[in-house]
């Protein structure tokens, strides 16, 4: 939802709840919430009209975090509830932060249902690859063979992949940030908000207490260049320390070359967001460390009505044809009799 | 109930004319064969000919079973009578059967020497095979006991249709208002309003109409010219409040009720829901009424249906599911959250045969238990019961009644029978309907998403409201600030006030009436669609003197004030339930009474006579 | 899981139930059943050791009309079920049906995760977009704009495409049938029963009662060769009455084209079922009528340990490490101390 | 409870010593200061001198909230006595607090006139704001009422362990050694064990290992020669069955005991489960015991992991699950299939503080009742409960003897307080178990799914067997055959079936036994985790003659033959529970027997001395 709303400019301060924010020392989650903030003052919403929606989990304490309206619900169910909150309200701003276990484990099913019914909602999905609340179980994201409390000698279920997962159920808006990129976390938060439909984006985010470092890779100094790609639509995929690496397509692989000898930019594979099939932003989405750099940004970006203005065509449509609806014709239809 | 016999005076034939108090007449064939049409007909014009109504239809479990076969019998059985009817009835006094399989299902519940009209084409030998009959019933003498009228259906409406233009198939399946207009002579009913039906409904197919008509007259004139028949029936006009009528089904009231409240409140009503037999329907009438700004969502599963009318409800809409028991099952976490939340909503749940997935057409009364304890922790809620098709409506509105006033879910249940079932209802003046004036709160100073009115609800706060921001969710709450709190104390008082609210609703319930003398030998407590059965059955038992009374409970949780005090006035008490006993528990651990149970668990409603002989047999004190 | 068990071999007809089947006239449910029975007898796999689970629906009623092991379970959960039978006994071959509605309605979140998880399931999903036992609201595959039970003014969910959403869980086997193609559907059932790991098969079944005619433009004698393609391993994407028609990639978007000119059989998208990445098999997976014909086949069958079989190791493992568990041992654990 | 009192022979110290019964001692930090560690080994220690121990631990439900602050204060609170102890101890008799927030945060619970013993080097400013302390609690006289003792820890730590070659956070991470030996020397611990454990535990690093027992032994020489402490304390050895001893937590007992029973069996265990607070380590126990054939299945949700279990009972696993509250709730629907298809597994519940997400930490006894009635339709299963930490091993194995037994899912019931609290288990002879001898049907001659043995148990057939392949499902079934029946009489009667064959577990139960006189003026009843502050209160009461006994059930559904009898025996009866009534209305429903219910419902078990002081008020008249 985007309402640019003319009124007294909020700051992110005026986002912050009263309540004292009780995550880790060092957990990813904090950034996430100072740039949430950020953008909910820039897009301009006023504060009432929003709602923060969440299940269980580290990341679902967010609502308790924000001076907006907030909805801390069950476990896994962040997105049916809030879409029961814009279909009956289409005037509200929805957000959800979920976790990679309460949106792809329990939560999976009503994740990619919200998805491809496009409800406007901006879905905030902290994957620590980790069950943090519950203190270091595994989840849907951790890698193959990693121990956990409950995987003491590693873990055999293989991964899913989010993005891949949303791009299956053919979401409108896909995008991935990562928690310490504070100013790219920012920019995509800014273009979930003003995208109308279901938003869906994959923060990397690090539980320092039960996975410290899972997306180093991704982070760290000297290794970010090369692990990571910023997408940019309509420009090449390229990346690397020296910005001399790049993405190719081999039939349909994507493969990693190096913008030397022959090989120009415009051989490379463009990116481009608003692509209407989704298979390029799915091919973009199989690209893992350490293969391949993992791509940032906005993977995908386009529009389709969403469930709640195709449901209000249907109802101010029924108005119109049948005239706002009256109980005692309600009462009398069909076969009536009367007795004197 | 014979109540005078005289030679018929309208047409030509010999027939001894009787008239009767009530008639109950089913029509059963294939699926194709149009019974549930025949049998709406026939009630409608009963309806308007003034006799009360009741009626239940008989769907086969299986979508489309073979032609011909058990499975794909189909069946509606109406009961008309010159008094208040409050069942479909307990045995058929007339069985119209189109083919050998629906002769063998129905059979059985026809009363000794009851009308038995029989399509005798149908009788084939292959129809003989898929119904299983090893030899054909119309000859030899196995039907003895019943008036047995072997008529030609298909032949003599083919030739009553001959020239009409139409295929053969489409003449042939004129066949049920042959069957019709016969049973319209049989019972003396006018022709005209199911003539005008056809007009109305294949206006636009002149050679449709025409041929429907023609076959609904062949039928009726056949009756009268053919000499087989040697009895016709009638049955009077009842004494029936004036006003204006319609039939509805309890899914019809349900659906009507929650429309009602919500238009009253001049609210949305958001339906989220998952369908699930017997409640579907529910669903399909909401969303032919979007005009009146009804909102179905048709979620991925019962959770997500929970969970986004909880979403609703949260954002100010008034908020409605419908399922039956596995649904309900699957509804217990998000309830527990909707009573944390202590969020206004609506749960109605149209109880059906279990455990498991059990008999999912049938009927049964086995989810009270689960409705007041299916949830963890301490979790009270309000439970209402609806007692015949056309109080869902009624109890729909009470229902969301109770839910704004007392920011609570709140657990509607009908069931298999209410739901299907089918009476005339008298439609109310609007303006003779509950107000709903709800007030959000709309200024900021200091407030507080926990402090409750002086019935303990809290203020139901419309998202969108500047300075009202406030956050809600599933961990215990500080009293009266909401917040998250885990405090020893506080935990303990929360679990009380909560406790407290939905004991307070009881305040606010109307007075429970005794059906018969205010004190007695025995008392029968029912509870939900038992009602007819149970009423009818104490009635009758009175008529003949017997000492007996009935309430009937529409409110379980709080249960009202007046009953523990009833309870006493009685020596005995009888509790029959279609479950093993669930009231019974309930009533045992409130009051520490000792009651009879009286079980039938067999997806049947109760027969009025099984209850009437229950009443006897424990004023003969063969009980207790 | 595949045992040509060396035993007196055995007929469709032996895995036939004594219950008399119950689907309504004209159902496609029938051919379905035929064709595994057949399939089942080819395999050889012994009667003992097949397992039908399913949910609830009116395909949810197969399990009684075969002879072997049959669990019938609640709505929605076939695949879990079907997980903890496997995952205790490996030595059976299990086998899910389901409905449109029971797989992805309710059942989706157990679906993707158990192909995440590669249990060795053969998944036959009978599609016919839209609830039969529920008498006909729509279901998660119904196409926008169709009006059912409960949407009278038409469909406006956006709808879930089986194939793309087992894509991007990333599943090892993915096939498509017609319920009418027999000898097509045989085949890929035997495939899918051949297959390792979770075989996922979407099945187009007519619904007579309550969507009948939704596959006629697949299964309608003069139209099926242009609007359906028959995927062949290591072969060029043709189809049409004629064989003159083909798809090629432009891009990363699939056209169709006509093999004439200078356009040669070379120049068409060949088809991969073993490709490791499934960027392929997504592309395939949205290619849909009226736009491109409909691929029918194997989308994809690639190998990956299953769930079981990683389990298995790390007990056996465990075995070989600490020995058979033994109670003395277990109670005896840790601290222990002894009172005189 | 001083037993006697002389001046010291051991050390120079001029102390008193003192010969007490039982103490509480409750270390408290950081949740980074070692205080559970600190508590198990003097826990240890004291079960290895021959004292009897009962412990619990109280974990901040932040993950790891700010250092410093009271969200981040840890405890462990151990009581070990030279008498039987059936708690952690009503009142803490030693408080260690290592910070000002673990002070402000645990003071409250120490005993007028305990010992408390502070870090006095934390009370710095910073430290004092974080904790919300205006002023410095150890000047003034606020802590009057204490025996205080200020020692610089930090201080004394460092100069122990001054040249170990560690670093100084290392060093500083030795301090709850220094604490640990000081208390050692206060009550008169042996410091062998755990200068053992230190060296077993860092033998590899013996920079390490060195530096915790300097740190250790200063602490407890610090005791002896600092002049500050007045008295010491010693407890005698307990009388204690002999035998080989370890401690268990209830969640570890529940995991031994669920491996013990498949062992036993020789059958595999399939726990399939989704982690939840506060049943997960039962699943992190198993995940660790692979080579006893164990797999464990993290899935997705409850409800697979309820079908999944569903499915492995099937496949003739011993199949089990753990889940809290929240996931009783969505594996109903699943359970009731389970009671359809009549397959026998375990449901541990591990209960905690409700209603929805509540108080996740926290413990409470509030899911009987949607353990009894939680489900649609009539569908009867077995509950137990567990009575203390190491029953968890006996009543998990009793699950599964029913469970195959009588071929029904068995939900064991326990909560947070067992799960996390821990007591000496002796440890059993492996011989001494339960047997199971589980006969698979192998022959096909007419096999018929839902025949019924004497005990109303039909078959567990293994999938594999030839000549045996049926199916089953959540439809209702044809009694003997099992095929899906829907007729009226069947459905009658095998919902009677499914309840007898849950009433009839009866036959096979132990005796309920009495704790005191089989008859008098009050009978106390409780269930589950309350057994060991209902018997120490009944047993206090009775050294001071009341009239006063109790029962406790480890039976919920169906309870014990005797319990009726028993209750009849009594004027009064007192049920204490931790939620609002839940057994209390089994009992009224059951019995018809008035009882006064005694509820806490704070996240905190009862303590002996609440229901002592309850007893007393109900033996003075003043109740009833
Ligand atoms: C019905 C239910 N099942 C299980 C739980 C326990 N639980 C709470 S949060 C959680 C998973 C947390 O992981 P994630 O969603 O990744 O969030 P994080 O804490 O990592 O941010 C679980 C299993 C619960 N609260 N409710
Ligand atoms: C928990 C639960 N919710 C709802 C239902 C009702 N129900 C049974 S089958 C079904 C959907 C059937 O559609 P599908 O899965 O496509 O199977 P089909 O009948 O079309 O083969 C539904 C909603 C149920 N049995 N249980
Ligand atoms: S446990 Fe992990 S995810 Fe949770 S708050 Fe701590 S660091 Fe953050
Ligand atoms: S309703 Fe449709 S799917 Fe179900 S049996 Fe009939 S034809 Fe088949
Ligand atoms: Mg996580
Ligand atoms: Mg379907």
């Amino acid at each position: 939802m985007t309402t640019d709303a003319a009124q007294a400019k909020l700051t992110p301060r005026d986002f912050a709840s009263t309540q004292d924010v009780r995550w880790c020392p060092g957990c990813g989650d904090y950034s996430i919430l100072a740039q949430t903030k950020k953008v909910l003052a820039n897009v301009g919403i006023p504060r009432e009209k929003v709602v923060f929606v969440s299940g269980i989990g580290c990341s679902s304490r967010f609502p308790y975090y924000v001076s907006t309206y907030g909805f801390h619900g069950v476990h896994g169910r962040a997105l049916s509830t809030a879409t029961g909150i814009r279909v009956s309200r289409p005037d509200l701003s929805v957000w959800v932060t979920t976790g990679d276990g309460d949106a792809l484990s329990i939560g999976g099913n009503h994740l990619i249902h919200a998805i491809r019914r496009n409800v406007d909602i901006n879905v905030l999905l902290f994957n620590n690859r980790i069950y943090g609340l519950t203190k270091g179980q595994y989840s849907p994201t951790s890698p193959p063979g990693k121990r956990t409390k409950s995987t003491p000698q590693g873990v055999i279920d293989f991964p899913l992949h989010p993005l891949s997962v949303a791009i299956g159920a053919e979401a409108t808006f896909v995008a991935r940030a990562v928690d310490v990129n504070v100013k790219h976390l920012a920019h995509v938060l800014e273009r979930a908000a003003r995208h109308k439909g279901t938003s869906f984006v994959e923060i990397y985010q690090n539980c320092a207490i039960f996975n410290e470092g899972a997306f180093e890779y991704a982070t760290g100094k000297d290794t970010k260049e090369d692990t990571t790609l910023y997408l940019e639509h309509n420009h090449p995929l390229i990346f690397g320390k020296h910005r001399n690496k790049g993405i190719r397509l081999a039939g349909m692989d994507p493969e990693v070359v190096t913008l030397e000898g022959d090989v120009a930019e415009d051989d490379l594979l463009f990116h481009d967001e608003t692509q209407a099939e989704p298979s390029l932003a799915y091919l973009l989405s199989r690209m893992h460390y350490p293969e391949f750099p993992e791509p940032m940004g906005v993977f995908r970006c386009v529009e389709r009505p969403t469930y709640e203005d195709l449901l209000m065509e249907q109802i101010n449509g029924a108005v119109e044809k049948q005239g706002e609806g009256d109980l005692k014709d309600l009462f009398e239809a069909g076969d009536t009799w009367v007795v004197e | 109930m014979v109540v005078s016999t005289q030679p018929d005076q309208s047409g030509k034939g010999a027939q001894q004319v009787i008239e009767v108090e009530e008639i109950a007449v089913r029509f059963c064939g294939d699926s194709g064969d149009g019974m549930q049409l025949a049998g709406t007909q026939m009630t409608n014009t009963s309806a308007v000919f003034g006799n009360d109504v009741s009626t239940f239809p008989d769907y086969p479990s299986e979508i489309r079973a073979p032609l011909g076969t058990l499975a794909g019998v189909s069946g509606f059985q109406l009961n008309f009578g010159s008094h208040r009817l409050r069942t479909p009835g307990d045995q058929v006094n007339a069985l119209i059967a189109m083919n050998p399989a629906a002769l063998r299902a129905n059979v059985a519940d026809l009363e000794h020497g009851g009308v038995l009209i029989v399509n005798s084409d149908a009788f084939t030998q292959t129809n003989l095979d898929k119904a299983g009959y090893t030899e054909n019933p119309l000859d030899g003498d196995g039907l003895n006991a019943f008036k047995l009228y072997k008529v030609p259906v298909d032949t003599l409406n083919a030739e009553a249709c001959a020239g009409s233009g139409l295929s053969g198939r489409a003449v042939a399946r004129c066949k049920n208002f042959f069957a019709l207009g016969l049973s319209y002579w049989l019972y003396g009913r006018p022709m005209d309003p199911t003539l005008n039906w056809i007009e109305g409904k294949f206006g636009t197919k002149p050679a449709v109409a025409d041929t429907n008509a023609k076959a609904l007259k062949a039928g009726y004139y056949y009756g009268e010219t053919a000499e087989i028949f040697t009895h016709r029936y009638v049955v009077a006009p009842a004494k029936i409040a004036p006003g204006k009528y319609r039939k509805v089904s309890g899914n019809e009231a349900t659906a009507l009720g929650l429309i009602a409240a919500a238009r009253l409140a001049k609210k949305t009503l958001f339906y989220g829901t998952y369908p699930i037999t017997p409640a579907s329907d529910i669903l399909h009438d909401l969303s032919r009424h979007k005009n009146y700004d009804v909102r179905t969502f048709q979620a991925e599963d019962e959770i997500a249906a929970m969970t986004s009318v909880v979403g609703a409800a949260f954002a100010g809409a008034f908020a409605a599911t419908g399922t039956s028991g596995p649904g309900l099952a699957l509804k217990s976490e998000a309830i527990g959250l909707a009573v944390m939340t202590e969020l206004p909503m609506v749960i109605v749940n149209v109880q059906r045969g279990g455990p498991s997935t059990g008999m999912p057409t049938k009927t049964e009364q086995s989810d009270l238990l689960q409705s007041l304890c299916g949830r963890h922790g301490e979790a009270p809620l309000c439970i209402l019961a609806a007692a015949t098709p056309a109080d869902c409506f009624a109890m729909s509105i009470e229902a969301f009644r109770i839910a704004v006033e007392f920011m609570t879910p709140v657990i509607l249940l009908t069931d298999g029978y209410l739901a299907n079932g089918a009476e005339p209802w008298r439609i109310p003046d609007v303006a003779s309907l509950p107000k709903f004036d709800i007030k959000h709160p709309t200024t900021g100073d200091d407030f507080k998403p926990y402090l409750r009115n002086e019935k303990l609800a809290r203020q139901w706060v419309l998202p969108g409201t500047k300075g009202l921001e406030h956050r809600v969710g599933g961990l215990e709450k500080r009293d009266v600030t909401g917040e998250v709190c885990y405090e020893p104390e506080n935990h303990h008082r929360m679990v009380e006030l909560r406790q407290q609210k939905i004991a307070g609703i009881a305040d606010t319930l109307p007075p429970l009436e005794v059906l018969g003398d205010e004190s007695g030998k025995l008392l029968v407590v029912g509870w939900g669609s038992t009602y007819g059965a149970i009423t009818t059955a104490v009635e009758r038992c009175r008529k003949k003197g017997l000492p007996v009374s009935s309430v009937h409970l529409r409110y379980i949780d709080p249960l009202q004030k007046e009953l523990g005090g009833i309870l006493e006035r009685y020596e005995q008490v009888l509790v029959p339930e279609m479950n093993r006993g669930q009231l019974v528990s309930v009533l045992r651990n409130h009051f520490l009474r000792d009651v009879t149970g009286f079980y039938k668990v067999q997806g049947k409603p109760f027969l009025i006579k099984e209850i009437e002989a229950k009443i006897e047999e424990m004023l003969n004190g063969k009980e207790s």
